[in-house]
């Protein structure tokens, strides 16, 4: 996990299964009521396509840092005590956790819009690709053009 | 003069390319140019204007010159979350 | 928990521990890609005093079932895939998780959006009442006007 | 004529009237009528626009007139989250 400055929160990709719940626990803190979470999970079908499962591949030097810049942009635009984020890559079966964030925040404003933000962003920045595997016919990297 | 850099491939950029990394000595004057070389070399099949490029693990413009020595990726549109 | 329709979403009332854990379990769905959770827990703060805990009280009959409409309400109106809603009474220390909400959707504009609603519409409509602890006066129950 | 009805206090309104639950006979023509009877007896402090009143497990109009056997709540403004 990168460090960005405030302690719990960082950016990290995992190789291995995401724990969710080890990272709420980071979250903890008793001067924050807010927490907002997401996870982005392996769906069974896309643009009306079965999938069976996908896998991610990552420039993981650039991935771990442009990462760590966003939750540390993140960090100092919202009101928000920490932010704690994960990215899989390998192969993950329909129903895996692909990317968690988690904030934690005086007031829940700023808790969902930095994990909007995060999400967001990592989608657009961070040079990590999919492919999918499909019923119907052979796997298929997605390049969507849409974030260029 | 040539420049020795090692350039590393990704998602269908490395389907296409059909290799992972290579090492190479290039001529190109900038890093357009050396896409330009590479995409000739092994049909990479991409326009530049899709791409983002990155020279030892950072964003870099693509008018920047090759440095002896530089990791050089390509990077096609992402996909992850 | 209250059923509404959709088989695994409600809204509840919970006089012990809410088990945010098991309640993410129930949201797993091969079709949802997203999952967006809120939890609100009690602060050691409000409004510049120190707080060492809670109690909630609630009109429970009329809590569960607005609750339970505020969940139908959203279900309705997002394209998300489940929801659910807990909401913890009794007495609180600092740091337990007071509400719990999780939505799980195909797309995350779906699930943050309903997400949202529903703590709103949680804070704004469910009969519940926070009465705060505090280090240096008597314990005082919140009526904030500004929801009237 | 007097109409038997419950009522149940909840937080503020609670510790105000230093109960939880009254059974009661009144003449009030609606539930407006019986919350200024009630906070005049019991001395409320809550002026009835700052409240929402609920008969029977749901939320009511104030100009709703009392049945027999109605367990009435007055619900003062909600501080859940």
């Amino acid at each position: 996990m990168t460090d960005v400055g405030s302690a719990p929160s960082g950016f990290r990709i995992a190789e291995t299964a995401i724990d969710g719940a080890t990272l709420l626990q980071r979250l903890d803190d008793a001067a924050a009521g807010a927490c907002c979470v997401f996870e982005g999970r392996v769906r069974n079908h896309h643009q009306g396509r079965a999938v069976t499962g996908l896998d991610y591949d990552a420039y993981v030097e650039l991935a771990q840092s442009e990462g760590a810049a966003i939750v540390a942009e993140a960090l100092e635009r919202f009101a928000v005590t920490a932010i704690v984020c994960e990215h899989r890559i390998g192969t993950l079966a329909v129903g895996e956790v692909a990317v968690w964030v988690g904030v934690s925040a005086g007031h829940r404003d700023a808790a969902f819009a930095a994990c909007r933000r995060v999400i967001d962003e990592v989608k657009a920045r961070v040079p990590i690709w999919k492919r999918e595997h499909y019923v119907e016919q052979s796997p298929q990297w997605l390049h969507p053009l849409d974030g260029v | 003069m040539a420049v020795e850099v090692s350039i590393r491939y990704f998602a269908n950029l490395r389907e296409r390319a059909g290799i992972e990394h290579e090492q190479i000595a290039s001529e190109a004057a900038d890093l357009a140019a050396l896409y330009e070389e590479r995409s000739h070399a092994l049909d990479l099949g991409w326009p530049r204007e899709h791409l983002r490029v990155a020279a030892n693990g950072a964003f870099v413009v693509w008018s920047r010159p090759l440095e002896t020595g530089d990791e050089i990726v390509f990077i096609p549109p992402v996909s992850g979350g």
